[in-house]
């Protein structure tokens, strides 16, 4: 079923519709790799403030040439810009704001999702296990958005009725974001919010392990 | 649009509290104390209120005035004592006020907590005394700790010295103490201060509340100076 | 017995004693009222730090009239100044400093003080109850030093088998300083260091609930 | 006599380290990483070492060349991937060192907690997941919590931008980051500094890390770069 790996919606079509999602004034963390395309997308009239658990707040854009700085860095631990109004905090205090329940909204990527909410990301139990802050980011942040391919690179479905890989949460995933859908993670299970315009219920639910609720 | 958490008047910014609310008041004493705000809330006429602050007020200004116009049910303090307290007194002797009173480093770590997302934690402190009482004890390396819970709020009334239109603040000198912790701790999070920064002049290593913990700012630029004010017989409303 | 109220060395000779205490370089709190005379007693070849549990580290005099700021004050809320190295902090920020174990000396007033070393000085239980940071300092201060008066005003002991007061911590205080002398709190109870020169044993224990050990 | 916490080399601000000792190391990725401390740590010859930072090292420099070093038993950090990390990437994968993997927030909490006396506090992190196995849970208003423990340290090896004479520091942007916790949480606390401030111009509301909290501190005013470095082959010793 690789195939479907390259059917459905653009990354930069999944992240133009989270970053429409997020109300102005926001505080948002974005995951690394994917997740971070999508701050190129958010509306020019209103403004989101981004938070990298790295002690900084009111990230702005990757650094240039000129304006690399290597004790300035995101939680990807590249060089990046700071925003007027911007500010530094240690540790500690940076993931009070996560934990604490401050941030709006974080958007992450997923190896397994289950139909619960539970997210598996961040081991698949070989080589170095790192967990870095995913952990903190899905138990504090108000809406945990997952970023990611419907399926995996075989074509195997990530939604699941369980979680086989180990945990990063459990009951912790407000909704999902792949190319071919967008579900809400509800008390019944997934839930269809949007389809990819080019394939149908039945298509969407072959591909996925978990029951999902078309109406 | 562009975010701005700057309101008018102390009005605008108190137009959310009800009746019953949990409301931090930050200072130590009357440094850090948001008069001003405290003010605005006598003007609600909001009662049944339950107060989470360091002491119990002063004269019959701030503090001192909101009690004695009846609007407060509970003080959880650490410190309700003090030689110009007369409102709290005279209510506490007739068991018309309630008091709980927590150790002030317990109080400080329990308003943390609650912004931190962490609903309780061990300490030493209190251990082996009254108020330990009724609270489970742990061992740890031997030793016996208390657990404390986090103490949150509906709203902190909250004194800086400056903020933009991020609500980032900063506060002066001793001023600081219990407003950055109750910043965290409440739902909805109010500021006085004595002046707007332009957001290009604040420097990001020196703000002390980043304004993700804040929600509305106003600008006093006088505050009224308690002790002066209480030797000049002033009182609210 | 309240004739022995005005007996012994002067609340300044007892601050001298207490100053002389500290090493070079330590880090001190002192408590409101009596305490506070101890810092004039400092010998200039040593330099102390003043810890005020306000969020005040590097505490200076009291201020004079032209230097008087409200928001600069100190625990007893009165206009101090601070010192060169000085810094501001928030209160969970400055009850690290006392419960994590960075204050090396507390110098507290004590009502009652037992032989194990528990120490009662925060309510008589009348009247309004107040603790302040007094539970935070004696358990987390280093050294916990009691400078008190060795009786109440009417003569009563005020070092006992046990406190009759609530108390404000177990175990806790190191040493006590009272007008007739210096007494070690130690797993066998309160040993003597030092005595008021115009007194001896039989008169200072007569004064003492609590047992002493004299060698 | 004045205070003074200025040393001045790094081999003589690392003279008490021993064998065997728990060493706490600042940094985020590079940021704030006291890579020439641990070259000093490295030249003590010191081994079965316990490192708690946040990550494992990159190449042959800083950490990664005091693991490679074999200095090293125990690592306890939240992410020991990346793609530089070499030295501890082979000596896990022989099973030849521990790691002890912990959450980013529930790592700076335990920190911060060993440095506040709190010898433990309760997080919804990590709940329902292999790494909170063994541990107590506990219901807060309906809600699971695991007990996490305070993590503390013989020795704090630290990268701050300016100190004074009484070890007040500032930092550097994100190079902030673990280096304020762990001052808080180490028997002794050792600090390079870009440069040296004189304390009559240190600003008393801009310190990050009051004196209290820091030992000895020594100038390292051109601090290496650890991507560059890297980049560039360089290795130590």
């Amino acid at each position: 079923m690789n195939e479907f790996i390259n059917l459905g919606w653009t990354k930069d079509e999944i992240a133009k519709k989270i970053a429409n999602e997020f109300p102005h004034g926001s505080y948002v963390n974005l995951g690394i790799g994917m997740p971070e395309l999508v701050s190129k997308f958010v509306d020019e009239n209103k403004e989101i403030i981004y938070h990298s658990e790295n002690g900084l707040l009111g990230m702005g854009p990757p650094a240039n040439e000129n304006e690399l700085d290597f004790e300035l860095i995101n939680a990807g631990k590249k060089p990046v810009t700071i925003l007027p109004g911007g500010s530094y905090c240690h540790h500690a205090d940076s993931f009070s704001m996560i934990r604490g329940g401050h941030i709006d909204y974080c958007v992450l990527g997923a190896m397994e999702v289950s139909q619960g909410g539970d997210l598996a990301n961040w081991t698949t139990g070989k080589g170095i296990p790192a967990v870095g802050g995913a952990m903190d980011l899905v138990v504090g942040a108000k809406n945990v958005f997952v970023m990611s391919q419907h399926t995996t690179k075989d074509g195997s479905p990530k939604l699941l009725k369980n979680c086989s890989l180990p945990l990063t949460g459990k009951s912790v995933v407000t909704r999902v974001y792949s190319n071919l859908a967008i579900l809400d993670v509800t008390p019944d299970g997934f839930k269809l919010k949007e389809i990819y315009e080019k394939i149908d219920f039945d298509f969407l639910q072959k591909v996925t392990e978990a029951k999902i609720i078309f109406n | 649009m562009k975010i701005n958490k700057l309101f008018n008047s102390v009005n605008d910014v108190m137009s959310d509290v009800f009746d019953g609310a949990v409301i931090m008041l930050g200072g130590f004493g009357e440094a850090g104390s948001p008069v001003e705000l405290i003010h605005g809330l006598i003007d609600t006429k909001c009662k049944d209120l339950t107060i989470i602050a360091n002491n119990a007020g002063n004269g019959k200004i701030g503090l001192g005035a909101l009690i004695g116009e009846n609007q407060v049910k509970k003080v959880i303090c650490s410190f309700a004592r003090s030689p110009k307290n007369i409102t709290f007194k005279e209510l506490y002797e007739n068991n018309k006020i309630e008091l709980e009173v927590v150790p002030q480093g317990t109080l400080a770590e329990r308003i943390r907590s609650a912004g931190a997302g962490i609903p309780g934690f061990y300490t030493q402190t209190s251990v082996g005394t009254p108020l330990a009482e009724g609270k489970e004890i742990k061992i740890f390396d031997g030793k016996e700790y208390v657990l404390e819970k986090a103490l949150k709020a509906d709203f902190a009334l909250i004194k800086a010295e400056t903020s933009d239109r991020y609500g980032n603040l900063t506060y002066n000198k001793t001023a600081r103490n219990f407003n950055p912790v109750m910043c965290m701790a409440a739902n909805q999070t109010i500021v006085q201060v004595k002046r707007i920064e332009k957001e290009e002049n604040t420097d990001p290593e020196k703000i002390i509340t980043p304004g993700i913990f804040v929600n509305k700012v106003t600008v006093v630029n006088e505050p009224i100076i308690e002790s002066i004010a209480i030797d000049n017989g002033e009182t609210y409303p």
